[in-house]
């Protein structure tokens, strides 16, 4: 029997803004996201499918446009993981779907959420809880990886020189943004 | 032996206290023993000391690669309880309590026994489940154990943060008034002291590099850094390093060590009167009869030999402490150190006759066997003078491992220490 | 907290981002549902737990989410050289040869 | 006026600036930049604290870290009270407020130091000997007693209202340290363009340039040449200097804890502020520069407020223009306490007498003394000191003899020469080497990648600190791979008119083994140098053994400035050589540091994440309590108006069975398990078989470890022939998964599948009872419910209020039920609607208490509750679920083993009690004969128990030995206060066959 009622989306971090000297913190869009998994030897012709190129480097990342929110991107993740995100919230499993490759395509776009970072203080309020050496050097832009922030996994985006894109699944935003949030008083 | 006494003190205070005897001797190792019992921490001391005394064996050593005492009996936290759920370990930790009650007495060293209580925290359903369990299992055990609501838990350790606010409320506690703590050290001391009077031979900065056997395989001594030890029957005590000895055997162990970490605050005025415990917050704490808050964290993930332990850790452990008793955040940690402490699969301890013939090994006491030690000592000496199990450590084999007849504390939810 | 060096992301990390996973090494049987009850008590129970050159298993879990294998010293905690699970166990002259890599890197 | 004491025209404070503070609740003045323990001074306020155990009168001791005696109360307001702070390392500010410790009623008037007079008795390890007898009296009189006396400083009782931060930090070099050493090795390493950070732990840069004012480097002082490369540093991008800061612990693979202290020398700290902050910095290479501390002379009575090291008098002179006394007598073995003696001689302060222990004097120092008129008696020394709350006359007498001279005096400056800073050289784990020629230990054998430079290094030559320092900086920047150095220019001129050279380590003339004086070792432990000739004559051959025998080096200060007599007296007394008997342990923290810091972020709200659902908004609505189950909050029970927890979960229960109730259940874990091999996988990790599963169908599965133990179970469902949707405990999905990724990626990598965690991906909405398809009905599209086409146990996908579902047809209540899962941001929407029509069935919202209850009835388990680590499928009575055909699985052969198949294990069976009101105790135990003696053979527990308002009695899960034999055994449960008839019956409580679950 049809119905009418049509549900709505809640963002787990609707309506939040934060921030502090020298760095403003905001929840991001909504995206379409998935998880990939590709053997080696198929990840040339997935990239081609999905309209962007799966990095093969540990902790790299492409972008289809010229803004994380623009277009579609690929964020390795581990040797044969991706995470692919689409900031126009198209159907990225559906640019696989007629592929013959044995891969695996979930769908996480309601799995994790994602906080953005912006601003020359930005990488120190990541360091408050972020082990990994963000330096330039080793985090240049486009670098990403799966990390730590406090006591919640992340994934940690350089998307610009002051900019960053912090992923992390959505029971643990809450924390992750009021992490931030503390981190960003008082540098 | 001259008997301690406060009149033993006042006649020395009066002559600058040059009288006093030294509390064991220095011997060189005689050429060959009766027993030899390898690492002289409490329980070795302490084994080596009822063999004496109560098996009538006269002619035994120590051998400590180091300093007596210096190995996880100088570096534990102190917490005594028996509180423990199966019948097996209840039977096991509850002689060691007994057993404390009188040490003092009877080794005539005043091991400062403090049954201040020890209260373990629940902060959920499952928690009191699972410390609830214990409570009825210890009663009908005979062990004492009792519950207290989380307001008659705040009574017996004001400084708790019982309110409802705080992220894991304290939902009740269970409560052995007769748990308490002891001065670590003086335990080994005493020991030694005790020991040595009864003619134990104890040879420390002499390691144990090989243990030497006959063509039926049987034991026959041990090579120290100073030479050869003939024995009849060698006893492992050593704690974090059984493994590592028992293969001079050929005696592989199901154990793994494991860097243990604790810490001391600075010393404060008496604030904290009892010691407790919290196996979902992870943490336990006490105050030392010196002032000083008594800390003890997790061991490190990684096996490993070095007695350091790493700052995340500590990180962890303060957050413990803080979550429950926030106005300690402005106290300062003193010192950390850390232990090598072995673990079985299933949190026991191993008590027993080898496969190796007058071989016999005491271990795995992992992060809890302080509370242990004269109980510990005791039936381990009546193994080895009897060639056979006390029944109070008849369970504690290495077979278990391989029937699966495991006393698995830890897999029912027990707490540590 | 120990800085290791992942095999798959190619560059140390430190240890929080890891999950240690015992001793390496231990091969579980194919037959496992035939195996004497000694072999099943050495294959669940029984550790080297050598005080000396050790061989375990970590986890990038907080990374790239890859169990791998590592040489390490459990007396001095030195890591000696990482390598990816399915590769085989490193001979004793590799690992010394590692070994005195790192001297001189640190020379 | 900021103190009597305060020479004009000496120091570099500014006098106009002052500002007003209290000590003891006394107001005085001092001026912006004084220490706490500098404006005392300059107040003429020498005794500042009580000694641990004795409780004698102690004053200030040194100008730094080290200070063992001058410990204060610190009071912003009611909840910032910070015990035990070093006067020494306290700047105040206006309004700043100490307080003495360890004293009652007061300072000067302490009646605790009744201690001093029973010394004789209270010898080391005294305690040991006594209080044993009677027995009882140890728990009522004595351990009280000893604790009662415990401890220095009062404890905070409120909630810390401050907050700390950290920053993990990855730097090239780190250099701690910033004193002529540290300096120039930081701006040698920064010129590479290698990135630096560089700390000192006092409040300014310089370290012992601070206070040498005779050091000049090429023209400029000391003092000023410290100040160019201080500005030159902080002009730097890729340099960080922190002051304030305490490198505290040196952990493995080169890892550095620092304490930076933000706020607590402000009057008015910004309340954004974090107090303090913790790095943890990894550095490629450490450069140590750490310094020297200068030790004291141990000689009778050597603690007397007013006895201080001669290099803090310099600095209190040089620094803050303050004479710590206005007759002060020097008595040394060491050449750089005549530069305190000269320094202030010159400021017009009356030096009477300056008293070397050393016969063979460097003739410059003695010609300087002869040209400022002062009296240098050499070859003697100072057997003993007089005075009550301070000092007022030494003793001084030739070596070897004990006729003496008094002179009168109101300070006394002793040095006994300088000990390296080994501390972080040793928490690296490195061993210091003994050498003999200038009897120190060195840090000669580094095994991190970190190199020591300067006084920490026993390098004595200002000129050779520097040129080290900075070749140490310029080896650190090769070995990182700077191709080309910058060639760095050292001073050409460097003058220092004073050196260190001349030691005494151990106890001074008159303070031997016979005689019978209070020389103190350790100050702030009391103890004396008897103390531990004691604890070597009762056998404590280890110096650890010393160490915890006497407490010496235990305290607050950890040794710092006595140590090193600490061991010379023991090796004496052994008749062995110092490096023979060893030093004890290095341990972190250097200096002590806040619990808040090392906790930084993770307290009050970030202390533990806190997980809700993504309906938690509508449970709230819903007037939920909520329990926690790990991170998650989930809702526990739905009280209406009047009801207590029993009367909802009762009403709950009873309307899930009647009508239906709606649930939560999004915290449980997921797992989606894609690829051509996922039904072999799982069939390996699950006890029982998956290839045997329809498209569309979905079955319980039960996991275990190797050893054959029950770990997790859940319902998986198969969307498609390569796709799994995998369901764990709440508390178990992390785990679950991390065991999954384990087989796959190391027993099995030939598999082709993969797993990821959708846990968060959906929410899930589950109703529960008869009315449940209508309810959901109206709003689900594209799946056929009823129940010919969609049966217990199935899986179909389409979408409900317009939004894609993966719908499970299964059941935890034993009524017929949905699990609705919907991407996680629409959950609380969709959920809305399904209410909405719910209400219209009188259906009710439930929480766990409810679900726990349901599914009791239905003889469910929950693992971690009937189960716990020892239980088996076979034992839970789910034999049915272990395959007999596979011929592996994980677990397979652990549930073989003799134990594990023996007879009379514990198995799970209902109980019922005679009085069908009482409800059993989760936990309490069962036995088969209550009247035995204690210890009781016990049968097992009670798992799980409930009031069930369905059957209208209580019912219990519980595991019992050898339980299915014993159905419809009456067997007891023993309580406090009475025992328990039970009896064993069936664990399905509610519609044995099933019947409701096909609605
Ligand atoms: C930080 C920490 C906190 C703890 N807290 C508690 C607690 O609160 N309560 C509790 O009950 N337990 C606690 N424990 C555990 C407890 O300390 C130990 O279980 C117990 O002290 C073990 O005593 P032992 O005599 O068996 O071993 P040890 O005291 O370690 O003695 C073993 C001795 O063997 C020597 N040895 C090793 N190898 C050789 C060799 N080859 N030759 C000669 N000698 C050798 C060692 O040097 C050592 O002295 C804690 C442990 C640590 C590390
Ligand atoms: N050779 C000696 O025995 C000796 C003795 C005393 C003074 N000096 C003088 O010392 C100078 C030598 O320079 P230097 O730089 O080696 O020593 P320094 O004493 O001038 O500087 C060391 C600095 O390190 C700081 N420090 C120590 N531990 C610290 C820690 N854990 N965290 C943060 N800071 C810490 C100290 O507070 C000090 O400011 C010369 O001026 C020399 O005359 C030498
Ligand atoms: C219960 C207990 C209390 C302690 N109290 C102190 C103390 O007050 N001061 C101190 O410096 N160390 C204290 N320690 C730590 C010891 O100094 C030392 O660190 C520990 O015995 C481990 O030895 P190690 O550091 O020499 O390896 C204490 C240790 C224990 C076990
Ligand atoms: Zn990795």
């Amino acid at each position: 029997m049809a119905n009418s009622i049509q549900a709505l989306r809640n963002l787990p971090l609707d309506g939040r803004l934060a921030g502090g000297a020298g760095v403003s913190i905001t929840p991001a869009e909504p995206m379409s996201r998935v998880s990939l998994r590709v053997k080696d030897k198929d990840v040339k012709a997935i990239g081609k499918a999905l309209g962007v190129a799966l990095p093969s480097k540990p902790k790299t990342s492409n972008m289809s446009g010229d803004r994380a929110s623009a277009g579609r991107c690929a964020l390795w993740i581990g040797p044969d993981e991706w995470l692919v995100l689409d900031g126009e919230g198209a159907d990225i499993a559906g640019a696989l779907a007629k592929t013959k490759a044995v891969i695996s395509v979930v769908n996480i776009s309601h799995r994790n959420t994602a906080i953005l970072l912006e601003g020359q203080n930005a990488v120190d309020v990541l360091r408050a809880g972020c082990p990994q050496n963000l330096n330039d050097d080793v985090f240049p832009v486009g670098a990403c990886s799966r990390t730590i922030l406090g006591k919640a996994e992340v994934v940690i985006w350089r998307t610009d020189e002051q900019s960053y894109h912090v992923e992390c699944w959505r029971s643990f935003s809450d924390y992750v943004f009021k992490f931030i949030s503390q981190a960003a008083k008082g540098l | 032996m001259r008997k301690y006494s406060i009149f033993a003190l006042a006649r020395e205070a009066m002559r600058q206290h040059k009288g006093w005897e030294e509390q064991w001797g220095s011997p060189e190792p005689k050429s060959s023993y009766d027993v030899i019992i390898i690492g002289a921490g409490g329980h070795g001391l302490g084994t080596a000391y009822y063999l004496a005394k109560e098996h009538g064996i006269k002619n035994i050593a120590v051998l400590e690669k180091s300093w007596l005492g210096g190995g996880n009996t100088g570096r534990n936290t102190t917490v005594i309880r028996s509180n423990y759920l199966y019948d097996e370990s209840a039977g096991l930790y509850n002689h060691a309590l007994n057993m404390w009650d009188n040490l003092s007495q009877d080794i005539n060293y005043n091991v400062m026994y403090s049954a201040r209580g020890v209260m373990m925290l629940a902060h959920n359903v499952h928690d009191v489940q699972v410390l609830k369990r214990h409570v009825h299992a210890n009663r009908l055990n005979g062990v004492q154990n009792e519950w207290l609501s989380p307001q008659e838990a705040k009574e017996f350790c004001p400084p708790l943060n019982i309110s409802k606010s705080c992220r894991y409320p304290i939902m009740g506690a269970a409560l052995q008034r007769k748990g308490g703590t002891a001065r670590h050290d003086a335990v080994a001391w005493g020991y030694a002291r005790a020991a040595s009077d009864l003619g134990v031979d104890i040879i420390q900065n002499c390691e144990v590099t090989g243990i030497r056997r006959a063509a039926d395989g049987s034991v026959t001594g041990v090579e120290t850094g100073k030479g050869f030890i003939g024995a009849k029957k060698v006893g492992v005590v050593a704690a974090g390093n059984t493994s590592h000895i028992m293969q001079m055997a050929d005696v592989r162990m199901p154990l793994e060590s494991f860097p243990l970490q604790a810490l001391v605050s600075e010393p404060l005025k008496p604030i904290f009167p009892c010691v407790v415990m919290s196996n979902s917050v992870h943490t336990y704490i006490s105050q030392s009869d010196k002032g000083e808050l008594v800390i003890g964290a997790g061991t490190d993930q990684y096996t490993s030999y070095a007695p350091n332990g790493s700052l995340h850790i500590t990180n962890h452990n303060l957050e413990a402490i803080c979550e429950l008793f926030p106005a300690f955040s402005r106290v300062k940690m003193m010192r950390t150190w850390a232990g090598t402490v072995d673990v079985t699969p299933d949190r026991s301890p191993i008590l027993a006759k080898t496969p190796v013939k007058g071989l016999y090994v005491n271990c795995g006491w992992g992060t809890g066997g302080f509370k242990a030690t004269p109980g510990s000592a005791h039936v381990f000496a009546h193994t080895i003078a009897n060639d056979a199990p006390h029944k109070i450590n008849e369970f504690f084999t290495l077979e278990r491992f391989k029937t699966g007849r495991l006393v698995d504390e830890s897999a029912a939810a027990a707490v540590a220490h | 907290m120990l800085y290791i060096r992942c095999p798959y992301c190619e560059e140390y990390r430190p240890e929080i981002e890891f999950r240690h996973a015992g001793e390496a090494h231990i091969e579980r049987p194919t037959n496992l549902a035939e195996i004497s009850a000694d072999d099943m008590e050495k294959f669940l129970f029984i550790r080297e737990n050598k005080r000396g050159i050790i061989f375990e298993r970590w986890r990038h879990i907080h990374g790239c989410g890859r169990f791998f294998n590592c040489v390490r010293d459990a007396v001095t905690d030195q890591i000696i050289m990482t390598y990816k699970s399915g590769e085989p166990k490193p001979s004793d002259a590799e690992i010394e040869k590692a070994i005195l890599a790192l001297k001189e890197e640190q020379a | 006026m900021s103190g009597l004491y305060r020479i004009a025209g000496k120091g570099r404070l500014t006098p106009a600036k002052t500002v007003a503070f209290s000590f003891d609740g006394k107001s005085y003045t001092g001026l912006e930049g004084d220490t706490l323990a500098s404006a005392l001074l300059a107040n003429g306020v020498v005794l500042t604290a009580r000694s641990f155990k004795y409780h004698r009168p102690r004053g200030t001791m040194t100008e730094g870290s080290e200070e063992p005696n001058s410990m204060v109360g610190v009071r912003r307001d009611t909840a910032r009270q910070q015990p035990n702070v070093r006067a020494t390392m306290q700047e105040i500010y206006d309004g700043f407020q100490a307080v003495s410790q360890n004293r009652w009623p007061s300072l000067s008037f302490d009646i605790g130091s009744i201690n001093s007079l029973l010394s004789p008795l209270f010898v080391a390890g005294f305690y040991y000997k006594t209080f044993m007898w009677p027995r009882v009296a140890w728990e009522k009189i004595y351990e009280p007693k000893i604790r009662a006396a415990a401890g220095l400083g009062l404890s905070p009782t409120e909630q810390d209202p401050d907050h700390y931060a950290n920053k993990f930090a990855y730097a090239d070099v780190v250099v701690v340290g910033g004193g002529p050493a540290g300096l120039s090795a930081a701006l040698a390493a920064a010129k590479q363009g290698v990135s630096v950070v560089v700390c000192d732990e006092n409040a300014e840069f310089g370290g012992a340039l601070l206070y040498e004012n005779d050091v000049e480097i090429d023209g400029k002082s000391g003092y000023d040449w410290a100040k160019d490369i201080e500005a030159q540093l902080a002009a730097m991008d890729n340099v960080t200097i922190l002051p304030r800061t305490t490198a505290f612990g040196y952990y493995a693979h080169n890892m550095i804890g620092l304490c930076e202290r933000i706020t607590d020398h402000l009057a008015v700290p910004d309340a954004d502020s974090p107090r303090e902050r913790l790095w943890q910095i990894r550095a490629k290479k450490v450069i140590i520069a750490q310094g020297a501390i200068e030790r004291h002379l141990v000689f009778a009575n050597n603690d007397r407020p007013g006895i201080m090291m001669a290099s803090a008098a310099r600095s209190y002179l040089n620094k803050y223009g303050v004479a710590v006394g206005s007759k002060i007598g020097v008595y040394t073995a060491c050449d750089s306490a005549y530069a305190a003696a000269f320094d202030l001689k010159e400021a017009g302060v009356d030096i009477p007498v300056i008293v070397d222990s050393r016969t063979d004097v460097d003739p410059a120092l003695l010609e300087r003394a002869r040209e400022l008129g002062l009296t240098v008696q050499t070859g003697h020394s100072v057997i003993d000191t007089t005075g009550k709350l301070r000092i007022s006359g030494i003793k001084v007498a030739k070596n070897g003899q004990m006729a003496n001279t008094k002179y009168d005096v109101d300070a006394l400056l002793i040095s006994g020469g300088w000990t390296p800073s080994l501390h972080l050289y040793s928490q690296s784990r490195a061993k210091p080497v003994w050498d003999g020629d200038v009897k120190r230990f060195l840090p000669e054998n580094p095994v991190q990648d970190q190199v020591s430079v300067g006084a920490c290094a026993g390098t004595d030559d200002l000129s050779d600190v520097i040129s080290d320092a900075q070749s140490a900086a310029l080896a650190a920047a090769k070995s990182l791979g700077v191709k080309k150095p910058k060639k760095i220019s050292s001073p050409k001129k460097v003058t220092s008119h004073y050196g260190h050279a001349g030691d005494h380590i151990g106890s001074s003339h008159g303070a031997g083994a016979d005689d019978a004086v209070k020389a103190f070792v350790d100050y702030q432990h009391d103890v004396v140098a008897n103390d531990i000739r004691l604890a070597v004559r009762e056998g404590m051959r280890s110096i650890e053994h010393v160490k915890r025998f006497t407490t010496t080096g235990m305290a607050t200060d950890q040794g710092k400035t006595s140590n090193l007599h600490g061991l010379a007296i023991a090796a004496d007394g052994l008749g062995k050589e110092i490096p023979q008997v060893g030093l004890t342990t290095f341990r972190s923290p250097f200096t002590p540091v806040s619990f808040g810091t090392i906790v930084n972020h993770g307290a009050g709200d970030l202390f533990d994440p806190v997980r809700r659902t993504p309906m938690h908004d509508w449970a709230v609505a819903q007037g939920a309590v909520f329990e926690d189950v790990g991170q998650w909050k989930r809702g526990w029970y739905f009280p209406q108006a009047g009801e207590d927890m029993r009367a909802s979960v009762n009403r709950e229960c009873k309307t899930v069975r009647e009508s239906a109730g709606v649930f939560d259940a999004s915290t449980l874990g997921k797992i989606e398990v894609v690829g051509p091999d996922a039904a072999k996988f799982l069939d390996i990790i699950y006890t029982n078989a998956w290839s045997t599963l329809k498209v569309g169908r979905c079955r319980y599965g039960i996991m275990t470890h190797e050893d054959g133990f029950i770990f997790d179970d859940g319902v998986v469902g198969r969307l498609a022939e390569d796709r799994f949707h995998v369901t764990t405990t709440t508390g178990g999905a992390a785990g679950v998964l991390n065991h999954m990724e384990d087989y796959l990626q190391t027993e099995f990598p030939e598999l082709d599948v993969w797993l990821t965690s959708v846990s968060e991906q959906w929410g899930v909405i589950a109703v529960q009872g008869p009315k449940a398809r209508d309810i959901i009905a109206p709003l689900v599209e594209g799946i056929d419910l009823s129940t010919e086409s969609m049966p217990h146990m199935s899986v179909r996908e389409g979408t409900i209020c317009g939004v894609p579902t993966r719908l499970f047809r299964m059941s935890f209540t034993g009524e017929m039920g949905y699990e609705i899962n919907v991407p996680a941001d629409y959950a609380q929407s969709v959920l809305e609607a399904v209410w909405t029509n719910a209400q219209k069935y009188g259906a009710c919202a439930y929480g766990t208490e409810a679900m726990h209850v349901l599914r009791a009835e239905k003889g469910y388990i929950i693992v971690g509750q009937e189960t716990d680590g020892s239980i088996t499928p076979h034992d839970a009575g789910l034999s049915w679920a272990v395959s007999k055909k596979k011929t592996d699985f994980v677990g397979i052969r652990g549930l073989m083993r003799d134990d594990l198949i023996a007879e009379g294990r514990k198995q799970l069976v209902g109980l019922k009690t005679k009085d069908p009101k009482i409800v059993l105790e989760e936990g309490a135990q069962i036995v088969a004969d209550p009247n035995q003696p204690i210890p009781m053979k016990m049968l097992g527990h009670v798992t799980s128990s409930y009031w069930s308002e369905n059957c209208g009695h209580s019912i219990a899960l519980a595991i019992v030995e050898g339980g299915r034999s014993k159905m419809g055994d009456a067997l007891y449960v023993p309580m406090l206060d009475r025992t328990i008839e039970v009896e064993v019956v069936d664990t399905v409580f509610v519609d044995q066959d099933g019947g409701r679950l096909n609605g």
